[in-house]
């Protein structure tokens, strides 16, 4: 395992420090609790946006604490969820009393700690909803989407109701959005080598020297099938089909596309990827509205990456296209 | 015979968990790492040692309900992962149905186990067969509820309990994991044991140790 | 070699069509001559702003292309100079009348191309300057500083001009500042792992289990030295080492900070480092005006990074902290 | 025997050249791994390929000169790499001296490559000995200026400068690079021939070769 780290045990709390001494303009840290706070929140008139997950899929999560994105992130260790403590604080430290909007990957832990913090919460009087994101078709068939991870479409989510509170929206009609944009939404990734968290010490799991694996998760959760290596064109074909069907997604359907490194896939690879989604969506008259192509939400230094594409409506397409800020994000 | 456990017991009885915990983290690390994450003992040790204070505090106030609640709040909000809620969620409810009790008998016994284990159900989503801790506590439970019937003494009682406890957490060897982290690895699972099913039986059977010895 | 590409012959081109259907609202392609220039060049009244060099950097180089940045880019192969005639066609393509700056990395290829294709424009009538970027401390000792390569400067020299040239300065009033700028920067590297070009399908060094290269080259050049793996913070106070006492900087100095990962390296590492080296700079009194922690200027899927410091005095403060808007460089 | 060579012989000599570019194109590519980028037999022979065209419409205008000076400028503007600027420049200031020329003898041969060989000086910033092309061009250059000095027939002259620029070539194994990609290598770059001496080398070849077969 080479790393650039110092005690394995200390990444989070060192990454943080780096982090908020480069973004103290845009962020602060709960003096008590590992929570990442938008500077100058809870924001008066608006509903209080709340995320948090495991460490090591950055710009994920802390990144997108900002303007138009979400207001409070509760970080925890290397790919685990953070206690219901945190996510507690960070409810508490964003709300204004017009509620709070909890959204979370469809993760056990997290979901668990996600309900015990919006109970706390509720308990002091805090109008708390959540929404759960679950866009992984790799993660599970179509008639168990409730078992679905949730990989980049949280990237999307925040983007819209980031959007969508800063119009103003209430909590009801802001969950109404977000699970409309999470309805709209299939993401389906590919790996072809591994990540190693830094107490672990060991690779997440162990691929053959000419091998990928299609459906992989953001921890390297294992996917649908393992294969020798395709070019470009095949894998993507292969992701887009499983995709487009999913949902499905039609010929007139408008779109954005996120083409997400995990984290060691040179940004080329990722245009040429693209290259292959842009004619395949053109063939079958999808039309693109908005391309995302870069790392938004990696796995350490993990070799692949993950196809998103989101059905928009007329909301959803003001709301994605609507300007964002934050240290990780600008739009 | 003493049919009753003093809070002074039950206080003693976690700080016995709590070590245990300690001294099988390792252990439990390496269960979780062929199927979940390895970090079960890590997470569950470091939880459990915060909640230390609140066991030396609590013998002001005496109130074995408001102890447990306490503790079940301090796992949940500080541990995270998987575990903490599960076993935050298990203590307060286990000590909702104790509330302002200073000492508790098997009847007692037998509710809190019950109301950790709809705790964890509740929690967890979890049912009984799907290769987590509750294929440990819910023999456990169960066994208690048998000897509650049978009217068997406390410490035949307890005894019995962390044998089903053990037997329920072996069990998970041949299971097929259904929830949480190690679920995504399907059939990869079996053959190994969940690691949550084991420190759910260390804690039993440090805890059930302790007091059998003073119940003696 | 694990790629997601096709053909290893046409990942510049492949990559360049995906990059241009994404971002065809900004950019586009000259017809004939793979140079990307800015929408809407040349722009009246402004200098034209031109670079270029090998592909597998990005988002160098031409993610840069943009309002506030470089008006356009020639487009080489992977690690390899573009030809004169290409660089040639990028002048003729952004000259307004008012001249045109050439910025270019300090490599044998780049400086001849650069060389022949400004004669060409001159002839053309055309006013030419050029700015080689020379801030690698880690390619030759100082005495030999015109042998050194140029990394990240270029990054950091692009941002600076885009500025200066955009508030209407003269050809020979923006080469002074960026040379200014260049004069004022300093960076170095370290590695852990190597990429692989992929019609060479042999990584482009190859380093033990647990050893790293101090001072290696964007391209994968050898450095000043090998050795066991260090800690984020023993790496980091070496080069920042070799880094501060090459200008020197000194107590009282205000610096922009870049912090670059190569490829690989997870952003959870590279804050860790920012950390150190922000108690550094703080422990010396130089003061952080602005710091960039990300993927700048990367070689492929390489393993490692490099910091890079400019020193700023208010003209330069001034022209860091303008907007500018590229695909894939938003401030 | 024949003393001068004309438009077309230049000609076809370049076109000789073209060919074995590509014909040893693989065998440039792995000189230029070890201590380049292992691209410099593609790069020159795409480059010299592009050049055909050329050749086949030069003939209308039977100028020497402006025949390499399109050359040169068309290698300078689409090769690019290192190879392009410097054969570009080579071919343009080669073509300069002879403007308007038809046919070629020694003395004009001599200043010929005395141009190229200038060009690439200046172009490079090299200095003989620095492990380039130079290594080669800069011998076969001198060998030229003695034959003419001698007063050696065309045909002599131009094998003596073939074997100078072997020599010269083969030296380049013993040198560190000091320009160029290879030069970031230093003492690691010793024991290999430098890929652009050696293209350099085949060109000569291929066109005295040719040429030298016209004069007997
Ligand atoms: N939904 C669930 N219901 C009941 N128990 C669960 C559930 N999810 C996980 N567990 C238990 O938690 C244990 C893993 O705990 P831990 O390692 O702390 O969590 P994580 O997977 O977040 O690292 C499992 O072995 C299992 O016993
Ligand atoms: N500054 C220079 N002066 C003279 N010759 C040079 C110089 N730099 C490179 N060369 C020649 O160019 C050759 C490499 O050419 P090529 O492989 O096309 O370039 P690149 O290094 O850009 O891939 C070297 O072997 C050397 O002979
Ligand atoms: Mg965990
Ligand atoms: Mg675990
Ligand atoms: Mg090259
Ligand atoms: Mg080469």
């Amino acid at each position: 395992m080479k790393k650039f780290i110092n005690d394995p045990n200390k990444v989070v709390d060192e990454m943080l420090e780096g982090f908020l001494a480069a973004h103290h303009d845009m962020v602060e840290k709960l003096p008590t609790s590992r929570v990442v706070v938008r500077r100058g929140a809870p924001f008066k008139d608006k509903v209080g946006l709340v995320t948090g997950g495991g460490s090591g899929h950055k710009p994920a999560f802390i990144g997108y604490v900002g303007d138009g994105l979400v207001d409070a992130v509760a970080v925890g260790d290397i790919f685990s969820s953070p206690s219901a403590g945190q996510i507690y604080n960070a409810i508490k430290a964003v709300d204004s009393g017009k509620g709070v909007l909890c959204m979370l990957g469809n993760y056990s832990g997290d979901v668990m700690n996600f309900d015990m913090a919006a109970e706390m919460a509720r308990e002091d009087g805090i109008k708390v909803e959540q929404v759960i994101v679950n866009d992984d078709v790799g993660s599970s068939p179509k008639d168990k989407m409730e078992n679905r991870r949730g990989v980049v479409g949280e990237v999307i989510l925040w983007k819209i109701a980031g959007a969508k509170a800063k119009e103003g929206a209430s909590l009801e009609e802001l969950k109404k959005t977000a699970e409309k944009a999470i309805f709209n939404t299939r993401s389906m990734g590919v790996a072809h080598s591994p990540c190693t968290v830094p107490t672990a010490g060991e690779p997440t799991f162990s691929l053959g020297e000419n091998e990928m694996e299609i459906g992989v998760g953001h921890h390297g959760e294992p996917g649908v099938k393992r294969m020798p290596m395709k070019s470009a064109d095949e894998t993507t074909l292969m992701l887009m089909e499983k995709i487009l069907e999913d949902l499905p997604f039609t010929s007139g359907d408008e779109v954005v596309v996120n083409i997400n490194g995990l984290g060691a896939t040179p940004l080329l690879e990722l245009y040429i990827i693209y290259r292959k989604v842009y004619q395949m969506l053109k063939d079958t008259s999808i039309k693109v509205h908005r391309a995302y192509i870069g790392e938004y939400f990696t796995s350490l230094e993990m070799g692949g990456f993950s196809i998103t594409l989101t059905k928009l409506d007329d909301e959803l397409k003001k709301l994605i296209d609507a300007p964002a800020r934050s240290p990780l994000f600008v739009q | 015979m003493q049919e009753k456990i003093s809070f002074s017991q039950i206080v003693e009885a976690i700080k016995a968990a709590v070590e245990k915990l300690d001294e099988e983290k390792r252990y439990l690390d390496r269960l979780d790492s062929p199927i979940g994450d390895g970090d079960h003992g890590r997470t569950v040790s470091n939880a459990f040692q915060k909640i230390v204070p609140l066991l030396e505090e609590g013998e002001a106030n005496n109130d074995i309900g408001r102890l447990l609640r306490g503790i079940g709040r301090n796992l949940a909000l500080s541990a995270g992962a998987a575990a903490g809620p599960l076993y935050g969620t298990a203590f307060m409810e286990a000590g909702k149905v104790v509330e302002g009790k200073t000492d508790v008998g098997l009847e007692e016994l037998t509710k809190m186990l019950e109301a950790a284990k709809e705790g964890i159900k509740k929690r967890g989503k979890a049912e009984v067969g799907e290769k987590t801790m509750l294929d440990t506590i819910h023999p456990a439970s169960e066994s208690l509820k048998e000897s509650l019937s049978k009217n068997l003494s406390l410490k035949d009682a307890l005894q019995q309990m962390r044998k089903a406890a053990k037997k329920g957490m072996e069990s998970t060897r041949d299971l097929i994991s259904q929830k949480g982290r190690s679920s995504r690895l399907g059939e990869r699972t079996r053959g190994h044991i969940d690691p949550g099913a084991a420190s759910s039986y260390l804690i039993i059977e440090a805890a059930v140790d302790f007091l059998v010895d003073k119940l003696s």
